[in-house]
């Protein structure tokens, strides 16, 4: 009876010793990553990945060979812990995701030619530079759809590249994958931006897409800060650091050039404390929203009101507030892409 | 600006001109290459071999018009004829005897199983004939091998296994042989050990193998309607030369040197005749010509399609030789099929203005 | 020469009719994780035949000297667990430090060879009977047969990463994506693999 | 004459020629209006020199070349510059161009003749060359004189004058040697002159046997020992340069490298005309000879059109019934350009209009199913049905271990895959690729 | 964490189920799925290695060091399957020797080393005891599935008895192949009802 544990036991003691030494004597320094990598994966080692365990997997990732949803067992959750991990970065401390700058789909922009060819932008800009007339324009071949990892961006059903923020973890993927350089990153917590990307010049745009920019300028003169918008090579370039929401540049757009991701907004609401002093209509860009006579409780119409929010700063006693929250667009909206004030 | 819309201009890469073959084009001349065989699978097996092909053709047009218009509302297989011709293979890769539910389940399995379930033609990479046939070997060893005639052929007479030499029949029924419509017997090749010895002049086996007036599947037993077959697969550039060839060289040189003769030169004429009788006998020429061919599962470059040829020869005769099975053309060509995609990855033409490759 | 026939036999069955995956299911698990990429493949399949040739030196002689001597074969589980472990573990130590290139193409596949069944199977089966002669396994038997078990582990891995590599791009139906084809993939193999079935020297 | 002169794979496409080939040389009327592009061959596009209201003369320079690999762009018609603008070229990006419209005069400008070419220094008959704006009649348009004169360590010893014609459906080359065999050969001779080398061959393909006829009197005539004529085969794509030079010299180009690697310039029927032109009359190339042929085209013909004219305008010429139409092709049907609108103009290199009234792929994509048709028909001995299956799967570096670029895009294995897949799309694809990936990596290694 | 047996018990056998979803111990449950006694048997088994191996390494997941837990891990394990082996062998030899070499290779089954590493040693006794049945369970009623199908088609039997008279079994479905089909196409079957149950 005592010889099984005895042999059990030095079998233990002599493998737990060797182990142990080994250990010390063959220590290698592994890179801090790896490690916070390897303690998000489920340490199954099964080899779904394609990689030798989950070590190598982990290893894969930060050399950038292996993909951040690769991990099978893992699934979805597993896959945007790792993509956020390696995501960190110092410059990006904001949650960024990406947005396509064109709008002009099958029922905008005027066709040249149709094309028969293979299913990828980058091919169709090997034979003739595409069919839309629009040089600039998305070609809605889906070379950024097959980039992504994450099922953020699909083609609409007018031809279009769109993102779902819900979905897009900011990897940037897509950027590089567009020969037309229409995909750039923004801050999640930004809702507009502008669709569309010509540096063509007016006329010649208004002949080719219904929604192309014409450099009109009208949006920079709306903006309310005077760094949001800048003129370059005749289209506007939006920063979103002035923290500008851009609501009344896209709304003063003559060719509705702005795409916005929200179907509803909060919008302005006058409260008993109105004095009726009448300093908020003429800073209300949409006409006839903000009406009442000069002493008496103005009021909102919340049909036509865009939720720009500039009639709260120069309201004195505070009467004016958001009510209500953003809401995202549902599907049929995302379908038309269209920014409508109805 | 009015002229713009009624023109309708397409753009597309270069070439705009195609020649007019087409997959489907390919597929109905193979179909037309079996024909004689076909014919010659009913002269000498009698009607009832019609109908395995007959059912086997119906079970693979309809399991892949299920799967592929049905399940997967892919639009474009049905009209390739690729199923047509994997029933056919089927259903001749059969002894005439099988039930004929045999030669449906068989042919449905190569279509679902060996061929849909990765995505229709050309994604296969296995043979669905093949794979087809060793699901029914594997499942039904005994209906698939034993090869009992329970027909006659158009002739009246039952295709004797042993090619008239009733004197080695080892299983064969007495009362079988002569007019009645059952006999039980091994194929030729099982044959060939006790025919090598006994010492039997093998020589006088060769012109039935060759009519195909022998023991075996439906469609491998007539060289000469095989050989019919390839000669029009050939001047169609349907197959090359080159797997046909090299494979059914591989085997002959191999039983030139093991011919299992006691102490005959691979040179000698008894050499030559067991040899002759390797290719003539056990569906070789009918594998060398119908399925080690098949374009999917065999390598793309010539170079490859000689390695995959020689590996198919080699295995064949190692089968024969050694192996469970007497026949070994269908596992060879199988197991050569695992090997195509490492072929092709590594095997490729010299390219022009590269130096060695 | 009768020794030499013998050990062939073992080796044949060992790679073509008793194959470890396509015929006794073992070790599928980095079968079916490791054969995407045949580069991925081949090195796995080479660490394998690397450390089932160890392991059965070292299991036969365990089994041998100290489990059968003192009449405790009822520990062989655990110290044949105990011994592969510490085995694998130890040899990828040591590679990590003293050859990283080793590591590099061999290494890494080394964690996912300590819970393979095929190497506790290969040390389970060396202890049992040789089916070509009839009695137990002698030393040189059984590292022949853990290395040939090894070379049909790789056989079968190269083979399928080669398909998988091709049908990587087929159009296979969704719900057969991934796991599933990968079985049928196998399964087809196992389907050619039976051509071996009943092979002998003779 | 047992010997063959040809190369190994290459395919046998329906000829088409029959339409064009009886048809003389004609001119075109000259147009309202031209469109000239500043950029007409490869390297930096020319810069314009002439502003809007100028008064151009045909022939007149209006572009100035910028840099070594650059040519010169000159004035097709005589008029009023209406505007210095952008058009679509043919390829289907914007470039620059300077529209000129017609004052009905018929006046041109020329350079001095060289009559006494054979004294004369071959740099100097190369600077004719490169003042006169010749480029190559290849799809490339390769500057004439930077291909005539090649670095010192490289030994030219043989020159090849291709008048293969292996294009379906064009026949100008064919009508140019039939028609100006004098001037072509004599082309040829100054070419020969220019490199200094004992072999020069004039290559025709037996499909031509007139051409062939015409330009061996024309030698014997002349009395010319060393240029000889090669009857090549009658494949595609025999005219091809490596191809070409495989056929004559069994020598490869190099991976990768040039003719001049093995040797060998090669130079169109074209070329040699315009070479002729420029020296021995100081005519610069500014219009070319077009077939323009077609099923919907009830004119068609050889013409000889001023650069920049519009395709609109030579197709409503030629009567063509636009309605029908599904396709215009800018040269032949195995390698020419789609045209994606007909308002652009036609270039230096345009050898041929070609209507379609079919679009291709007109027929369903198969799966690929191995069949090795395309490897067959590989004149680079690739397999293009690899290169598809790796650009779907974007394993570009697999492509370039595999040889992708050393592809000439001469559309034989899309024309015989019974799959009908677009392999030379792909692998269009993939070489663009590559080329942008090693774009964005010499970017990377300068900004550090 | 643990709050009801049935939600659990969902959990185990269908959405996280050891074989057809996580696609961990492959080769038990294609080895021994043949017959339906030898599935359930080893299925059983397993389960009792599994909830015997939780519990403990719950009970000494503070005393074992970081470093060696997995060398102590499958020590434990391995304990628990030379358990098994021993009372199989006494009382049910039928089933071992048909079992064979796939009892004591319970050791390196995935799954048992998966729920120590990833559920024991985070958890306590009785949740740890809970996950272990739950997943054995799973992995039983995976084997069943497999056994059933792969003996019905394979040999026309149920638990050794003839299923359908009359019926001619492919062999096929017990030798290697078929099981390799076999999971494959429940797997399959899985991921399409899945799949159609997303779409709604």
């Amino acid at each position: 009876m005592s010889l099984p544990i005895i042999i059990l036991a030095l079998a233990g003691l002599f493998f737990g010793i060797v182990l142990s030494i080994g250990a010390k004597v063959f220590h290698v320094h592994v890179d801090e990553r790896i490690k916070q990598l390897e303690a998000v994966l489920p340490s199954a080692n099964c080899g779904a990945c394609g990689f030798a365990g989950c070590a190598a997997f982990a290893d894969g990732l930060v050399r950038g060979t292996a993909k951040a949803n690769g991990c099978l067992p893992g699934g979805a959750e597993v896959a945007h812990k790792v993509a956020q991990l390696l995501g960190v970065d110092a410059d990006h401390l904001e949650e960024m995701v990406a947005a396509v700058h064109c709008k002009g789909g099958d029922n905008e922009a005027t066709i040249r030619a149709k094309y028969d060819g293979i299913h990828d932008c980058h091919g169709a800009v090997l034979i003739s530079n595409g069919s839309k007339e629009c040089q600039y324009g998305c070609l809605g071949l889906s070379s950024c759809v097959a980039v992504c990892e994450f099922d953020a961006i699909h083609i609409n059903a007018n031809g279009i590249a769109e993102v779902d923020p819900e979905k897009c973890t900011g990897c940037t993927a897509c950027v590089a994958s567009c020969p037309r350089f229409l995909i750039d990153m923004m801050p999640k917590s930004q809702k507009i931006f502008l669709g569309c990307n010509t540096k063509d010049r007016g006329a010649k745009v208004k002949k080719y897409c219904s929604v192309g920019c014409t450099g009109c300028t009208l949006c920079v003169k709306a903006a309310s800060h005077p760094d949001s918008i800048k003129m370059v090579n005749n289209l506007p370039v939006l920063s979103f650091t002035t923290g500008e929401n851009f609501l009344t540049s896209a709304y003063k757009c003559p060719s509705d050039c702005f795409v916005d991701t929200v179907v509803a907004r909060p919008k302005a609401h006058i409260n008993v404390k109105c004095t009726g002093c009448g300093d908020c209509v003429p800073v209300c860009p949409v006409p006839n929203t903000i009406t009442g006579i000069i002493g008496g409780r103005h009021t909102i119409n919340k049909d036509t009101c865009i939720g720009c929010g500039l009639c709260l700063p120069v309201c004195e006693p505070s009467a004016i507030a958001l009510w209500g929250s953003l809401g995202y667009t549902d599907r049929e909206r995302r379908t038309t892409g269209r920014f409508e004030i109805t | 600006m009015t002229t713009e819309r009624t023109l309708d201009l397409h753009i597309s890469s270069s070439p705009h001109i195609r020649d007019s073959r087409s997959v489907p084009h390919i597929m109905r001349d193979v179909v037309l290459a079996l024909i004689p065989a076909m014919i010659a699978g009913f002269i000498f097996f009698g009607i009832r071999s019609l109908m395995l092909i007959a059912s086997a053709v119906i079970a693979a047009v309809v399991t892949e018009y299920v799967i592929s218009e049905k399940l997967l509302k892919r639009s474009n297989a049905i009209g390739d004829w690729s199923a047509v011709i994997t029933g056919i293979l089927v259903a001749m890769n059969m002894p005439v005897a099988a039930p004929i539910w045999m030669a449906a389940l068989g042919s449905a399995f190569a279509i679902a199983v060996a061929k849909w379930t990765f995505g229709g033609l050309g994604n296969n990479f296995i043979n669905p004939a093949l794979a087809g046939r060793a699901f029914l070997m594997a499942s039904f060893p005994a209906q698939m091998t034993g090869t009992i005639f329970s027909q006659s052929g158009l002739f009246g007479k039952v295709p004797s296994p042993l090619c008239g030499m009733d004197a080695v029949v080892t299983s064969a029924s007495a009362t079988a042989w002569g007019g009645a419509d059952a006999l039980s017997g091994a194929t030729p090749l099982a044959a060939l050990p006790n025919l090598i010895s006994s010492g039997a002049n093998i020589q006088d086996t060769l012109l039935p193998l060759f009519w195909g007036n022998v023991g075996g599947c439906i469609g491998e037993t007539s060289a000469i309607a095989i050989l019919i077959g390839a000669i029009f697969l050939l001047g169609r550039r349907v197959i090359g030369f080159t797997i046909p060839v090299i494979y059914v060289a591989t085997v002959f040189i191999l039983a030139l040197f093991f011919s299992g003769v006691e102490g005959a030169s691979p040179l000698s004429s008894d050499a030559a005749t067991v040899a002759l009788f390797h290719i003539l006998s056990g569906g070789l020429l009918f594998g060398a010509v119908f399925m080690a061919t098949d374009m999917v599962t065999s390598p793309i470059t010539i170079k490859g399609q000689a390695i995959f040829a020689l590996g198919c020869g080699v295995l064949t005769f190692v089968i024969r030789k050694f192996g469970g099975y007497p026949e070994g053309v269908s596992y060879s060509i199988l197991l050569m099929n695992l090997v195509t995609p490492l072929i092709d990855r590594y095997v490729s033409p010299r390219v022009y203005g590269t130096g060695k490759k | 020469m009768e020794t030499f026939m013998s050990l062939l036999q073992i080796s044949i069955g060992a790679i073509f009719i008793q194959n470890f995956i396509l015929s006794r299911f073992l070790g599928l698990c980095p079968f079916m994780g490791v054969s995407k990429k045949l580069s991925t493949a081949t090195g796995m399949g080479i660490a394998v035949i690397f450390v089932m040739t160890v392991a059965s030196m070292f299991t036969w002689a365990i089994n041998h000297f100290i489990l059968e001597a003192y009449n405790v074969l009822y520990l062989q589980t655990i110290v044949f667990i105990l011994v592969i472990a510490s085995l694998v573990q130890m040899v990828e130590m040591i590679l990590h430090k003293y050859s990283p290139v080793l590591y590099e193409s061999l290494g890494v596949y080394l964690p996912l060879i300590t819970t393979n069944c095929a190497i506790l199977g290969v040390a389970m089966i060396n202890t049992g009977i040789n089916p070509y002669s009839g009695s137990p396994f002698t030393f040189v038997e059984s590292v022949v047969n853990g290395t040939m078990s090894g070379v049909g582990f790789l056989l079968a891995l190269i083979l399928m990463a080669g398909i998988r590599e091709k049908i990587e791009l087929a159009d296979i139906p969704k719900p057969l994506e991934g796991l599933p084809i990968a079985f049928i993939t196998a399964g087809l193999m196992a389907v050619a693999f039976l051509g071996f079935s009943g092979m002998q020297l003779r | 004459m047992a010997k063959k002169f040809t190369f190994s794979a290459g395919i046998h496409p329906p000829h088409g020629k029959k339409q064009t080939e009886a048809e003389p040389l004609i001119g075109f009327p000259t147009p309202q209006k031209v469109s000239i592009p500043m950029a007409m061959h490869i390297g930096a596009p020319a810069k314009a020199i002439v502003k809007k209201g100028d008064i151009v003369v045909a022939g007149q320079c209006i572009g100035e070349p910028s840099g070594f690999v650059s040519v010169p762009v000159f004035a097709s018609i005589s008029g009023e510059v209406t505007a210095i603008t952008e058009v679509f070229h043919p390829m289907g990006q914007m470039v620059p161009a300077v529209e000129i419209s017609s004052n009905g005069s018929e006046e041109t400008v020329t350079l001095e003749p060289i009559l006494n070419w054979r004294e004369q220094s071959p740099s100097d008959l190369i600077n004719r060359i490169r003042d006169c704006g010749v480029v190559g009649r290849g799809g490339a348009s390769f500057p004439t004189h930077v291909k005539l004169s090649p670095p010192q360590d490289k030994k030219i010893d043989t020159l090849i004058i291709n008048g293969a014609e292996c294009e379906p459906y064009l026949t100008a080359d064919h009508r140019v040697m039939l028609e100006r065999t004098l001037e072509f050969v004599t082309g040829s001779l100054i070419t020969q002159h220019i490199l200094g080398v004992e072999k020069t061959y004039i290559a025709i393909e037996k499909n031509k046997p007139d051409a062939i006829a015409a330009v061996k009197k024309m030698l014997e005539s002349i009395g010319d020992k060393k240029i000889s004529v090669i009857a090549l085969e009658t494949k595609y794509p025999q005219g091809g340069e490596k191809q070409l030079i495989q056929a004559i010299t069994k020598r490869q180009v190099p991976s990768g490298k040039l003719p001049m690697d093995a040797g060998c310039v090669v130079t169109n029927v074209g070329t040699a005309h315009s070479i002729y032109k420029a020296v021995a009359h100081g005519v610069p190339l500014y219009r070319r000879v077009v077939t323009v042929t077609g099923k919907s085209v009830h004119k068609p013909g050889n013409y000889i059109i001023p650069v920049g004219t519009s395709i609109r305008e030579i197709l409503e010429y030629a009567e063509t019934d636009l309605s029908t139409i599904k396709k215009v092709l800018m040269g032949g049907p195995m390698m020419g350009l789609a045209l994606a609108s007909l308002d652009v103009p036609i270039v230096k290199s345009t050898s041929g209009l070609l209507v379609l009234e079919t679009t291709t792929p007109a027929e369903q994509e198969y799966n690929c199913i191995n069949c090795g048709a395309c490897v067959q028909a590989c004149a680079i001995h690739l397999i293009p049905s690899h290169f598809s299956k790796l650009v779907k799967r974007q394993k570009y570096e697999e492509c370039e271990q595999k040889n992708i670029l050393d592809c000439i895009e001469c559309g034989s294995c899309s024309y015989v895959c019974p799959s009908k897949i677009n392999l030379v799309h792909y692998i269009k694809l993939g070489k663009n690729r590559i080329a942008a990936a090693k774009r964005a990596q010499s970017l990377r290694k300068d900004g550090q | 964490m643990i709050n009801n047996i049935g939600t659990e018990l969902k959990r185990g056998v269908l959405t996280e189920n050891p074989i057809f979803v996580l696609a961990l111990g492959l080769c038990p449950s294609l080895g021994v799925s043949t017959s339906v006694s030898n599935g359930l048997g080893m299925g059983l088994a397993s389960t009792f290695v599994l909830i015997g191996s939780n519990i403990i390494i719950s009970l000494l997941k503070k005393v074992i060091p970081e470093q060696v837990r997995i060398p102590a891990y499958i020590i434990v394990i391995a304990s628990f399957v030379t358990i098994v082996q021993m009372v199989m062998q006494a009382y049910l030899p039928a089933l071992y020797t048909s079992l064979g070499i796939f009892i004591p290779l319970i050791v390196v089954n995935c799954i048992i080393l998966g729920r120590a590493e990833a559920f024991a040693s985070k958890n306590n006794v009785i949740n740890s005891a809970i996950d272990g049945l739950v997943m054995g369970l799973g992995f039983t009623v995976a084997l069943v599935v497999l056994s059933t199908i792969r003996e019905i088609l394979g040999a026309n039997k149920l638990l050794g008895l003839e299923f359908i008279p009359g019926f001619k079994p492919m062999t096929i479905f017990i030798l290697a192949p078929g099981g390799f089909f076999t999971i494959a196409f429940v797997v399959g079957l899985i991921n399409f009802f899945k799949m159609k149950k997303e779409q709604k």
